[in-house]
């Protein structure tokens, strides 16, 4: 039995790096400290490890040289980085795209519309550890952070000790505003319930009175006001949503009221918007992509240099035929739904954990190690922390990613 | 052709400011990566006659890479869509790479493009410890310049703590332990005291210091503390490059007054004070701003310790991005842009704004010539060094236009007649300054110093034992020209770009320093990460 | 030569040139149309006192406006450049935007020279103006206590004629004054020329300078005062017994000669003797408008 | 030189067909095979214009274009001056950041038509843009001056983020339209959700809806009911949440 300490997980976009992952023969037998999400994330660290090619067993030479065929032979191919790799294998796989003159887009594309909406107004934010230094009021904005990142209250935002939050929770005041069925946390100090579909109005008629205009006279509207009141009132307010797309689509302008009202804030009081992200590294690829070609995701090389088509992302691309091969980085478990529709009409390379498992038939599938799991490198925090990975099971017979994609990212530079 | 393990770069006009060699026609010789003595006389030869050659350009300060700036490349889409950089045609070595421009490039026309200029150094001037790790992932994808950083202290609270405790010996270490975990190069320090109260919180006046003397916090702690506490740590810590100073109220008028208290504040030790020009503005607050460049740099000139760099403004498109948060946002409010805030946990902040300085506008055509004072009022070209602060104000890719305007009086008083004349009142520059830069002084202030400064034995010369870096230029009246395209840049004795054209990629090392500090520290610095870090003591810094 | 027996003397009427722009001034009715532009052009004789000479040159159909409302258009002239936008602005402040309904159009469209009248009055608005651009010309709007008054930004300007006339020498008063009515009658609405004096007509022609007080500019015309045929070296033959004078204002020469035209011959009437011209030798005014020649 | 340059859609494209060197400017310039040569990007791979248009003419910046182009994006892109009509119905980004001249197009537009490239601060910057249909989401989003006429309704988001410039909508408006607008004017003639930070003002008859009404009606042959001319309209001023100096003007009748 071995344990290995401070290991990140990457259930979630929280990226917990406080995790001891306990060894048994081969075998992970605990995650100490992760949540539910993270224990299913660890899971006993068994993964496949398969190479399939047309359905059949093959070479790792084999498989890569038929996946450098499909993706050669393609008009228009896509690179599409999924969960559960380290930057390290992002920064191959963009190689890659550029080689091919393909497109390429990540699992940081779900949350699309904010990062458009970034784009326009910028962001008024800071890293989590700042919420928990500073935060005397946090508001959730129809998320309860219990669902989809359970341990953000407690290492982030509310209940650990801060420097200006001494006594953690209690020295907070916490807003839940409830939209409909997206309710923020049951615990709040104080509830305001706006209707979904005022949502934006609301977001605006805030922002308005912090200038110290009267907008919206709408009853309705009364308790958002009242709420933005108390947020100038407040040292250092954290506004918490959710970026990810949840049941009920989002109204797209609401991204951009969100930012807007946080960035108007500042001109009075503090505030910071904290955007809450999946896990899986997702963050890393937006990271990457940005560095690597200057746009954060739907990029296309097509042109023989990346151009942006934030409109076009895989799953419109796939959706309209603009893809006759993909090459599928990460986890296939991990693709949205619209993405993972697509492929199955598309000749497909498939690497990385679990690749032979993909709901789809991926000409070439090529089973690796979870980062983070099985290998080592960097992944980014939601809030663009970078932090290093601690693999529990690194050399434990299991394939690596990083050597396999880089493997395929050789291949294809030496033989065009 | 291909690069051979020895090379002569023969019978060029040579500047190499370090050895005194200004403008002498002699061979310069390569082997294996670095320059020699001498070679064989059946050695290859690149044959440089009625060429410049002068050892590779080396900027002491610039974004270049890292969470910041980064944060900036995807706030500006706009300008990548508007400037592609397609893969260049490369002979050999790493894959051709496409890229984006603007003023924000993407990693690899980053690298292409400074090597396309003849800079083969490169430090990246502000990287919070929290993100160097994505720092180092940055420059790693940065080919052809060797590239460090200067790691963000001086409104982190381990340290302020340190500082409120009196603990000078504590602090020095922290730093000491801090530089080597972050694989830094040297210490930087940004409106000292002003990012801690500007991420304080709260409404009214506590948004920022004005002052040397001002509270950060505990009463015991002010940017006079903190300056004096890291400079210290600097120079006892023995750091090749002093500490780097973005000084406080930067781009407000009447600052030149906090900048020369901030050099008095140092006096007797080294210290190098980062983007002068934006802090070298008389006026008053609200009354509007003139220069004050000749005051600054009259102490600059007379304090040997003392070193700068200009920070020019030019006019078009810039980004500024800054670690002074309370700065962007001011200029967020007046200016109107987009706008991105980060407060970086216990450490820092970060703020970005998309910028333009237009000839027509008072305060642009005002920075311009502030900056343009300084260079031509300096008397130590040693001590004051060629940079734009990358993409601040402006981006690299406008040195050979700066330079052109050193070095060419007629070009630059016609430029000087466009500008908006309304703040020039008191500037020197509207007197007429006489100086032309010579070749000899540009290959001071944009190599042999700047490399001097940062302590890098082996860059900026062309001495036996430096790395074979070697900028050869097609002389040309229009220094503009001259200096936009040099016909050749030997890169570690690789030739990276032949005739003009870019044609090999290698990748650049990274310069960081490891200094000696009591280890003690780590106990202590590991208990406050306990207490209020997200990451933990192990996770953190950049080491693999 | 003689029209209706009226004799026309061999002389010419010596004008000069103007800065002249053109204002179309649209209403919800033509009444409160020319109501403002009556008093946009009141006191706007002669630019001696009144700095300008303005008149109403013209009704316009609804066709004719920009908005498709009913309008005027007015002629608008001062002796130098610089007086114009000058004039323009204070008057149009105080008299069109402050009339209801009204609207202000540029009707010189093609004039390089451009006057930014809507463009100085937009600070009426205190910030709450707005601007907009339709078919490339740019209009402001000024928020008012009845709605919005919106003007073009600029307004053309172009070198005009000023101080062409004739002279209407009868046997009585009321011949004269018959006359004169006549020949206001026949002249209103040419297009391209105004006549800026009370009903179109001038009682008081003057000659340049005073005989007695230096500082005066002008004083009467005393060779044409039949009160003063015995004291003063009279032009006026025994018979005349009255004066009146109309002087027209306009765009270019061949307006005003078109006018005079229809006006001689309508003032050419029983009571009449002769119709002569004012000149001042040919040496003041670079416009000059020989009288059988226009007739001829 | 000639009158004017023909573009005949000869070969459908199958994917979308990115043709942003569209601009009626940029044909002033050039001979026939010069404009076939224009590099387009078919389904993500470059191809030329050539391969999909039959181009009669050359050196005109009076361009028309025959034939469905709904599956063409960025026509018009920075088009700076000349005319551009276009016989049928058009992809997404007509008239993107465009600054001069006018388009016309006889059929639908699809999204942010004269709006911005993404992360730009600007839309549309000056000229005209008549579509004689519908056009999709966010069209005249982030305008900065200039005109967009649609006939038929709004997508989602018209005149988002406007700071200046004139939309007038004959159609109906989808939802958010306005929002974010700084300045500028959107004339609702069908019927408009407005967002709550447009505050109502006053009912009058705004003098210049009646100068640019009569304006389409006599430049642009648009169908322009004397009702709507002189008509009242009720002024909202938004959005209040930016700098509130913005209108949306909607027709309540004669």
């Amino acid at each position: 039995m071995s344990a290995v300490e401070h290991v990140t997980c990457l259930g979630c976009g929280c990226a917990c790096d406080d995790i001891t992952v306990v060894v048994e023969r081969g075998r992970l037998t605990e995650a100490q400290r992760a949540c539910v999400l993270g224990t299913a994330w660890f899971g006993d660290g068994q993964v496949p490890q398969e190479i399939r090619i047309r359905g059949r067993a093959g070479t790792l030479e084999r498989a890569i040289a038929e996946a450098a065929k499909v993706l050669t032979d393609a008009q228009r191919p896509l690179v599409y980085l999924a969960g559960d790799i380290s930057c390290e294998v992002q920064r191959d796989a963009v190689a890659i795209a550029d080689r091919l003159q393909g497109a390429i887009d990540s699992l940081a594309g779900t949350a699309g519309a904010g990062v458009l909406a970034a784009q326009r107004r910028g962001r008024a934010g800071a890293t989590l550890g700042e919420l928990r230094q500073r935060a005397d009021l946090v508001v959730f904005w129809g998320v309860d952070p219990g669902a989809r990142y359970p341990r953000y209250s407690a290492r982030y935002a509310v209940d650990a000790v801060g420097l200006a939050a001494p006594a953690g929770r209690s020295s907070r005041r916490v807003i839940a505003v409830d939209l409909g069925e997206a309710r923020g946390p049951a615990d709040a100090d104080g509830r305001v319930a706006i209707r979904p579909d005022a949502e934006v109005d609301a977001l605006g008629t805030m922002r308005a009175t912090v200038q110290g205009r009267v907008a919206g006279t709408n009853a309705a509207l009364a308790p958002a006001i009242a709420l933005v009141h108390e947020m100038t009132q407040a040292r250092y307010v954290a506004l918490v949503a959710d970026a990810e797309p949840g049941p009920i689509p989002l109204d797209p302008d609401r991204a951009e009221a969100l930012i807007a009202l946080a960035q108007a804030l500042n001109g009075r009081t503090r505030c910071a918007l904290s955007t809450l992200r999946g896990g899986g590294n997702r963050s890393g690829a937006d990271a990457v992509l940005t560095w690597q070609t200057g746009f954060p995701f739907a990029v296309d090389f097509g042109r023989g240099y990346p151009t942006y088509r934030p409109h076009a992302g895989a799953a419109e691309r796939l959706a309209g035929g603009e893809v006759d091969a993909a090459l599928v980085i990460g986890a296939p478990a991990t693709l949205p739904d619209s993405v993972a529709r697509g492929l199955a009409g598309v000749a497909t390379v498939a690497i990385g954990p679990r690749a032979s498992a993909a709901g789809w038939n991926p000409v070439v599938a090529v089973d690796t190690g979870v980062a983070g799991i099985h290998e080592g490198g960097t992944a980014f925090r939601m809030d663009d922390v970078p932090l290093p990975l601690r693999p529990a099971l690194e050399g434990e017979d299991v394939r690596s990613a990083t050597a396999t994609v880089r493997a395929l990212r050789e291949r294809l530079e030496g033989g065009a | 052709m291909t690069t051979p393990a020895r090379l002569r770069i023969a019978g060029g006009t040579v500047y190499d400011p370090a050895h005194g060699v200004d403008g002498v026609v002699r061979d310069v010789c390569i082997e294996g990566g670095g320059i020699v003595a001498e070679l064989p006389a059946g050695a290859p030869r690149l044959d440089v006659r009625g060429m410049v050659v002068m050892p590779g350009g080396v900027d002491i300060h610039a974004h270049v890479a890292g969470s910041s700036v980064n944060h900036a490349r995807r706030l500006l889409p706009e300008e990548h869509a508007a400037d592609p950089a397609p893969a260049p045609r490369l002979v050999d070595g790493p894959p051709p790479r496409s890229g984006t421009g603007g003023t924000v490039p993407s990693t690899f026309a980053t690298g292409y493009r400074y090597a396309g200029l003849g800079y083969t150094t490169a430090m990246e001037a502000a990287v919070a410890p929290l993100a160097a790790r994505h720092a180092h992932a940055e420059l790693d994808d940065t080919p052809l310049i060797d590239s460090g950083f200067f790691v963000l202290l001086g409104n982190d609270d381990y340290l302020l703590r340190q500082i409120a405790a009196g603990e000078t010996a504590r602090a020095r270490d922290y730093a000491g332990w801090l530089l080597g975990v972050t694989r830094a190069y040297a210490i930087k320090i940004v409106n000292p005291g002003g990012v801690a109260v500007w991420k304080s919180g709260g409404a009214g006046g506590g948004r920022n210091v004005s002052g040397l003397d001002d509270a950060v916090g505990s009463s015991a702690v002010t940017p006079r503390k903190i300056l004096e506490t890291l400079a210290g740590a600097a120079n006892a810590l023995a750091l090749p490059h002093p500490v780097h100073i973005h000084c406080n109220n930067l781009g407000q008028p009447g600052n030149a007054a906090t900048t020369l208290e901030s050099m008095r504040a140092l006096a007797g030790q080294r210290a190098h004070f980062t983007h002068l020009q934006f802090h070298s503005y008389g006026g008053e607050r609200g009354k509007g701003w003139k220069s004050a460049a000749k005051d600054v740099i009259e102490y600059v000139n007379g304090h040997a310790q003392v070193s700068v760099d200009v920070g020019q403004v030019m006019f078009g498109s810039a980004t500024t991005v800054t670690a002074d948060g309370p700065v962007e946002h001011l200029l967020y409010a007046s200016s109107g842009r987009k706008w991105v805030n980060v407060d970086i946990e216990l450490e820092t902040g970060c703020g970005i704004v998309p910028y333009s300085y237009r000839e027509k506008a008072a305060v642009s055509a005002l920075q311009w010539a502030v900056g343009l004072e300084l260079f031509l009022l300096a008397q130590d070209p040693w001590r004051v060094v060629l940079s734009t602060d990358h993409p601040n104000g402006a981006t690299f890719l406008s040195y050979p236009e700066l330079i052109r305007l050193l070095m060419d009086r007629a070009y630059r008083d016609d430029r000087l007649k466009a500008v908006n004349q309304k703040l020039l009142a008191g500037s020197a520059l509207l007197d007429g300054l006489a100086r032309e830069y010579t070749l000899g002084e540009i290959a001071i202030v944009t190599r042999a110093g700047p490399a001097r400064l940062l302590g890098l034995s082996h860059k900026g010369h062309l001495g036996p034992g430096a790395d074979a870096d070697v900028t050869v230029y097609a002389p040309d009246a229009d220094r503009a020209k001259m200096f936009a395209a040099p016909r050749y840049v030997i890169k570690g004795g690789a030739i990276v770009v032949e005739e003009g054209q870019l044609r090999r990629a290698p990748a650049g090392a990274r310069l960081a320093v490891r200094p000696d500090y009591d280890v003690a520290v780590k106990k202590d610095v590991r208990r406050f990460f306990d207490d209020y870090a997200t990451v933990a003591f192990e996770n953190y810094g950049a080491e693999p | 030569m003689k029209i209706n027996g009226v004799a026309i003397e061999d002389t010419f009427a010596e004008a000069f040139t103007m800065r002249v722009a053109r204002l179309l001034i649209t209403g919800q009715t033509l009444g409160w149309a020319k109501e403002a532009a009556v008093k946009l052009t009141g006191f706007a004789t002669s630019v001696i006192g009144c700095k300008c000479e303005a008149g109403i040159e013209r009704e316009l159909p609804d066709g004719e406006t920009p908005d498709g409302r009913p309008g005027v258009s007015v002629l608008f002239l001062t002796m130098d450049k610089a007086s114009l936008p000058e004039q323009l602005i204070v008057r149009v402040g105080q008299t069109v935007l402050t009339c209801p309904t009204t609207a202000c159009f540029d009707g010189l469209p093609d004039a390089p020279d451009r006057l930014p009248v809507g463009k100085a009055l937009r600070v009426f608005g205190d910030g709450f103006q707005a601007s907009k651009v339709i078919g490339g010309k740019r209009y402001w709007r000024i928020p008012v206590m009845e709605g919005e008054f919106l003007i073009e930004e600029t307004f053309g300007m172009l070198k005009g004629v000023g101080g062409g006339n004739f002279l209407i020498l009868a046997r009585d008063a009321d011949a004269a004054l018959a006359a004169a009515e006549a020949a206001v009658a026949a002249m209103t609405g040419a297009p391209g020329v105004i006549l800026p004096f009370p009903g179109g007509v001038v009682r008081s022609g003057s000659k340049v300078g005073s005989k007695r007080y230096s500082n005066m500019i002008a004083t009467t015309n005393d060779a044409f005062d039949p009160t003063l045929k015995a004291v003063t070296q009279s032009q006026l033959p025994e018979v005349v017994n009255s004066v009146l004078e109309i002087v027209l204002d306009g765009t270019d020469g061949p307006s005003i000669e078109a006018a005079m035209r229809a006006g001689i011959r309508a003032a050419c009437r029983p009571g009449v003797l002769t119709i002569t011209a004012g000149n001042y030798g040919g040496k003041l005014g670079p416009h000059h408008f020989y009288l059988r020649k226009i007739l001829g | 030189m000639s009158d004017a340059v023909t573009l005949t859609l000869a070969t459908q494209p199958t994917h979308t067909l990115v043709a942003d060197c569209i601009a009626a400017d940029r044909f002033a310039g050039l001979g026939a095979t010069a404009i076939a040569a224009l590099p387009v990007v078919h389904g993500g791979r470059p191809a030329t214009l050539g391969e999909f248009f039959r181009v009669r003419g050359e050196r005109a910046s009076v361009v028309r274009i025959e034939g469905d182009c709904t599956r063409i994006d960025g026509i018009g892109t920075g088009m700076v001056e000349g005319e551009l009509m276009i016989d049928g119905s058009v992809g997404r980004d007509l008239g993107l950041a465009m600054s001069g001249g006018r388009i016309d197009v006889r059929g639908n537009a699809g999204a942010n038509a004269g709006g911005a490239p993404a992360g730009a601060a600007r839309g549309m910057t000056g000229g005209e843009i008549v579509v004689r249909g519908s056009v999709g989401d966010e069209a005249g989003a982030r305008m900065r001056r200039g005109l967009l006429v649609v006939t038929g309704d709004g997508g989602r988001g018209m005149g988002k983020g406007m700071i200046a410039g004139t939309v007038v909508l004959f159609g109906n408006a989808g939802p958010g339209t306005g929002r974010f607008l700084k300045r500028g004017s959107i004339v609702a003639l069908g019927e408009v959700e407005r967002p709550a930070t447009f505050r109502y003002a006053c009912t009058y008859r705004p003098p210049h809806v009646a100068l640019l009404l009569r304006y389409l009606g006599s430049r642009c042959r648009l169908d322009v009911a004397a009702a709507q001319v002189t008509g009242r309209y009720e002024r909202y001023s938004g959005d209040l949440a930016e700098l509130g100096k913005g209108e949306l003007l909607r027709w309540v009748g004669a």
